[in-house]
């Protein structure tokens, strides 16, 4: 048994590093950095780079254009991503609709849409979530009917990240209303440019403007752009739930942000002195360093099974609580850590290009949103309520 | 040991939950627009009709001699409906300095119209590299003249904006021998030399930075040239007064995500019905109930001997931020995604007290405040 | 609005405070203070003290030959008791069995019963729990049969506190096996003396005889020991489960323990220094401090609104579960406190008669084993899971 | 970066399971006879056959040279069924220290009969005011003719009942200049002067306070005039295995608690089906989970340079010492009034669970060295 990573892994932390200080544009590091939005342009662009680099499709396999890393390079990628204040990749083609393709799609639709995604030419984003339904996704009532060669769908999908950039959505339906919950729900592609389709952004509590609601208003959608069988949708949304999800505890971020925290409190004074040096504070800091010590060891272990060939189920819903509640208390730390100057709120200069002249009001601007952007980490993607209740039934038997 | 309300207090509470009930929504109001110099809304002149700015100043200049309770029950009742109006920051903190502090002159040009609702004032202690510290003021005062002048800079002044006047801190230098001594200026917006810029805090309330270049002034303006007891003891007031108005949010806080997990229905059944939601639901109000309790601590303590008054005041805040921020994070926990977004009226409280913890020092300051004044027996 | 006691009531402290200062035997004072066990013969004693002052029956009213206390009154004798490290007055006697009395009993039994539990001429114990019940008391299955002008009662009792000195139990029986659960239920007085009766102790983690098993084997039992109508038990059970519980947040004894731990930690020194100065210990501390404060003045809301006429229910789930949690905190601290000499048991001196002739030993010799015991405090009486759902049903109506 | 056993290591876990589980149950064995000194338990002279003892020595003092995994495997084996075999404190502590400092002699006269099962040792570190630092002796060697005197005194020594020899820590006073000197002698019992009175620990542990009033001692009686580093290097070896014991012992606590609520019903159900002892219970998973991360990151990291050898194994006795209090506690809780009592498995994990914090440092003494040695990078 060793914590230690080959001498090839190592090179391959240099690679990346290497390629991250070279080709990172700088702008968007900042951006990033001081936790400011990114344009799609930015996005796009930042794509493009590691697509011509061939590392967008970072879990893809090498036969769909993918670099084929092992989970251990997925795993110092992301980490030396974070550490670099590169943007995330949007994940909604790459990571999510793409696996379920190459899993589920016809030989047609994957010729069609992953270059596509590999090339940055669609834009994608998810339609499961409903108004009201919270973390039940099988109580789903947004219905497609059929009409000759298409779907006409109806419904209202929510919590739609980055809807209004996208011109692609992968969704789920019911197909079949007399079905049993789960059964009856059909996967489906949605173009955006549909008549019938629109967009309403929900602004969240941070002033962001980051999650839409989709309404569907007969909607045709031809039936070749449905995914695997009728009433199979249900099979394709649970493997991607269950699918690559050793990156879900956000380890390379906590990281940054425990980093980010120590040089603030090391900078702001408390008393003529660095407010890390205040026991209190000091405290909960190393509190946090705990945490993220026995983290980022569960994490490889958990990666460590999946590159050895095992599938990762219930253990990441662990991961998914540990790290989201690791993350919610270092925002929460930062915050704290910037005393008043984490009171004012600059919406112009952290969703717009207005600039800040005094450069510590810039630097501590984003930490008050970004501790309130972080309370959905708890809740999206299956509350950690919800993840309890997985680990308690299939780990546990319960 | 009474915890109940006299008859006159009664009628406050029901007089101000009715006056609440009637405001709109925060939801609604996020792009309120700003008031001008000197404009007081019509919400702050029902409040003068009502005696409400009179309600927490002594009778000697000029109040109606509410005690630590009264000025409870009402920062209790703006907190429930998250009111906007500046009661705190716009009366309250300026009003009692001048209590403590102005002269005949002082007060009738200064106070009484603040009291009438005539205008509003504004104070500004915070310095940048102050962090919650009152007494570290770098902003200087010197004499000049028969006056003063003043040369500095001041953050997160709020309510700057709608005020007749700020009260600044700054230290006296120069002639006296004692480094400590701490001024109280009055300065009028448009004053040469001062310098304002407008931003709104995270929890949407107006906040100003200021500089202070040659701020020249007359004696007149000078409230006190050793202000420290009196600042402290000002604080202490607005504590209290935070602290109940915390205990307010929090309590809406609970209300609106018992009622959600009431209505709402997941896997078939209400969300009240799932025993985890159950007892967290019990958690947050248990927390808001401990609060309750700290906020009253507070309250009554304000006519107690200052390190006595002090000690209990820095445990109420440094508990009550800790509760607030528990409640704020569970309700959104509880309302799911639907509570992150400002069309939810949940999120408005949520930020209100997360941020609480930011005003007036943070639970950490004040429980390094009370860790440095703990009686080993 | 004010938290200050009146002048009567705090002439009313200093007479409790003089009385403990010269009528508590010191031998008594100090066994507790160590947390030794008090033999029978101590309690006796304590109690015959108390009962010939008056004081023995404190929620007694004056009619029954209580002191005919306030709420207030009641709040500064427990207070004043465990800072004096008096004995706790064994409750199942005076707090217990003789409210049932005095409120469904007849007036024979309230004319033999209640003289004898004021002078201390019986022990009583409680038999409400059954093995593998849990906090569902309506579960339980001990029947009581009629046989003229008895009951023969079988069954099995557990958690039996003090059993061992009991000459009287009070008990719940199931009268009538067919009614719904908590229907059929009677309230029965057994002497401990009836043929068929038989404990057996349980020895609880931290080596002390506290609880017992009662076995009830055909014991014939008197009609005329039931208390109120038969199937009538379950009401007596619900009154007392809510009668009188403005005590139950343990003030008194989280004061004395606060106290104690801030002593302790002041006199053991750490690297040269007190540990009290130690900054990780002393936030441990600094944090029970701003907790007791708020249960104080909770506490003090209830009682306050018990004189004034209220019925304190559910708010007194709340009282118990904060104060076990602290009670149970600052039991932590104290065994931490104490580092290594926490390690050592010496239960001869705890529970015997046995002496440690190194006197820090025996200050730290309860430490741990109380730390263990007061595991209890979120268990018995319905576990802190329960108050919470009791909460939950009848404050928040969930 | 590897996690998986070798197949000798499946096997020396697969081995040590099948030996555990054929012990009597913890609840069984409360009065078990103390063994004379110099006994050896039958179960002690099975792990010499298996090479158990040998197994974590290097290979050049006649062990095995298992690793920190093996031994990890091991303690975590003993922790699961709550063996009362003295293996850290009459093996490995002393036998460590033995295999750092001891020459050729006196390997072969106390190091090789240890490790064949012939006897145990036992170390004597702690004193009664040194809290849990290791290096604050005040028990004093002085040269005496070729040999020694030692005064002072000593407590908490496990195992010394059953120990052939007992290894001191004495501070060497005298003729060094250097005060910090600490020499490491090894007394037999019924050395004159020497005072031993036994009694058990909350968990049930034989341990002894020793007082030395003018113990003397040849001059092979010392193993080391200056063993500060390999006394460090030791501890670290035996928090690593006590974190690998406490896992063991959380493991079992669960497993324990989960087949509990599983079994037992309440209100009609199995408790299992309670939402909130679901989610209670995947709580205590997360802390086993946790404390077993850090205790792999406390065995992979003996052989790592001592300053950071010393911070991981800090931070892992500080983390385990947290998650086995919670982990303890809520098993207790989870069975309700039955956790509590001594008939219950759960109680006696229980007290090894908490008390585990109590040995070699508790919770806050390596949090103070994680604060103190926090990179604020």
């Amino acid at each position: 048994m060793n914590l230690t990573f080959t001498a090839e892994e190592q090179a391959f932390r240099q690679e990346v590093r290497h390629f991250l200080e070279t080709s990172l544009p700088a702008a968007i590091r900042e951006r990033v950095r001081l936790g400011r939005r990114l344009t799609t342009d930015d996005h796009i662009h930042w794509q493009n780079l590691l697509g011509e680099h061939g590392w967008l499709g970072a879990n893809w396999p090498a036969a769909h254009g993918g670099p084929g890393w092992s989970p251990v390079q997925r795993h110092i990628f992301d980490e030396e991503c974070a550490a670099a204040h590169a943007p995330t990749v949007v994940p909604f083609g790459v990571n999510m609709v793409a696996p379920v393709l190459m899993k589920f799609g016809s030989e047609t639709q994957q010729r069609h849409y992953l270059p596509r995604i590999l090339d940055n030419r669609d834009w994608w984003c998810q339609g499961y979530s409903e108004p009201g339904a919270g973390s039940d996704l099988a109580s789903l009532r947004t219905r497609a009917e059929r009409d000759g060669d298409y779907y006409v769908v109806n419904g209202q999908k929510t919590w739609t990240t980055l809807g209004q950039h996208a011109n692609m959505m992968f969704c789920l339906v019911r197909t079949d209303p007399n079905a049993k919950k789960q059964a009856g729900i059909s996967f489906l592609l949605i173009d955006m440019a549909t008549p019938g389709v629109s967009v309403r952004p929900l602004i969240t509590l941070d002033g962001a403007h980051e999650v839409n609601e989709v309404f569907l208003e007969d909607v045709r959608v031809p039936v070749a752009n449905r995914v695997g069988a009728e009433g199979e949708g249900w099979t394709c949304a649970k493997f991607l739930l269950t699918h690559e999800r050793t990156g879900i505890a956000g380890l390379g971020h906590a990281k940054q942000a425990l980093h980010h925290l120590k040089a603030l409190a090391s900078r702001l004074q408390h008393r003529g002195k660095p407010l890390l040096e205040q026991p209190i504070f000091r405290q909960r800091v190393v509190k946090a360093e705990l945490e993220l010590m026995a983290l980022e060891v569960t994490n490889l272990r958990v990666i460590a099974a999946a590159r050895d060939g095992g599938v990762p189920g219930a253990e990441s819903s662990l991961l998914k609580v540990r790290g989201s509640e690791l993350r919610q208390e270092l925002s929460d730390l930062t915050r704290r850590a910037l005393g008043p100057a984490a009171l004012p709120f600059f919406p112009d200069f952290l969703y717009g290009d207005a600039e800040l002249a005094d450069v510590e009001m810039a630097e501590a601007a984003a930490a008050s949103p970004q501790y309130f952007n972080r309370r959905k980490l708890s809740i999206y993607g299956g509350s950690n309520e919800i993840q309890k209740s997985i680990v308690a039934k299939t780990i546990l038997g319960m | 040991m009474d915890f109940s309300y006299s008859d006159e207090q009664r009628m406050l509470a029901e007089t101000l939950e009715r006056l609440v009930a009637d405001q709109p929504a925060p939801e609604r109001r996020a792009s309120q627009p700003d008031l001008a110099a000197g404009q007081c809304s019509p919400l702050w002149h029902t409040f003068a009709e009502l005696g409400l700015l009179h309600m927490p100043f002594d009778e000697s200049v000029g109040g109606l001699g509410g005690d630590g309770t009264d000025l409870m029950i009402t920062m209790q009742a703006l907190g429930h409906g998250l009111v906007p109006e500046p009661y705190l920051a716009g009366l309250l903190l300026p009003g009692d300095l001048l209590a403590r502090l102005a002269d005949a002159d002082q007060r009738a040009r200064w106070l009484t119209p603040l009291l009438e609702g005539e205008h509003q004032l504004a104070l500004a202690w915070q310095e940048s590299s102050a962090r919650y510290d009152i007494h570290a003021i770098a902003t200087s005062a010197q004499r000049h003249g028969n006056g003063w002048r003043l040369d500095g800079s001041k953050q997160l002044v709020m309510g700057a904006d709608a005020a007749a006047a700020i009260l600044v801190t700054a230290r006296i230098a120069g002639e006296h021998p004692d480094a400590d001594r701490l001024g109280i200026f009055l300065i009028p917006p448009g004053t040469p030399g001062l310098t304002r810029s407008d931003y709104r805090t995270m929890d949407g309330q107006p906040a100003s930075d200021l500089i202070l270049e040659s701020v020249t002034l007359d004696g007149q303006a000078c409230l006190s040239e050793n202000a420290a007891a009196a600042l402290d003891a000002t604080f202490a007031v607005g504590i209290a007064a935070l602290c109940a108005q915390a205990v307010g949010a929090m309590q809406s806080s609970c209300e609106q995500t018992l009622a959600f997990l009431k209505e709402r229905r997941q896997f078939g059944t209400p969300l009240s019905t799932f025993q985890t939601l159950q007892h967290r639901m019990v958690d947050m109000h248990l927390h808001l109930e401990q609060a309750r309790s700290m906020a009253i601590l507070a309250a009554t303590s304000l006519d107690r001997p200052a390190p006595e008054r002090d000690y209990r005041i820095a445990a109420a805040k440094a508990y009550c931020g800790e509760a607030a921020r528990f409640v704020a994070e569970q309700a959104i926990q509880l309302h799911g995604a639907m509570g992150m977004t400002e069309e939810c009226l949940v999120s408005h409280y949520a930020k209100h007290l997360v941020m609480f913890d930011h005003y007036l020092g943070d639970s950490d300051y004040h429980l390094e405040y009370v860790s440095e004044h703990l009686s080993a027996a």
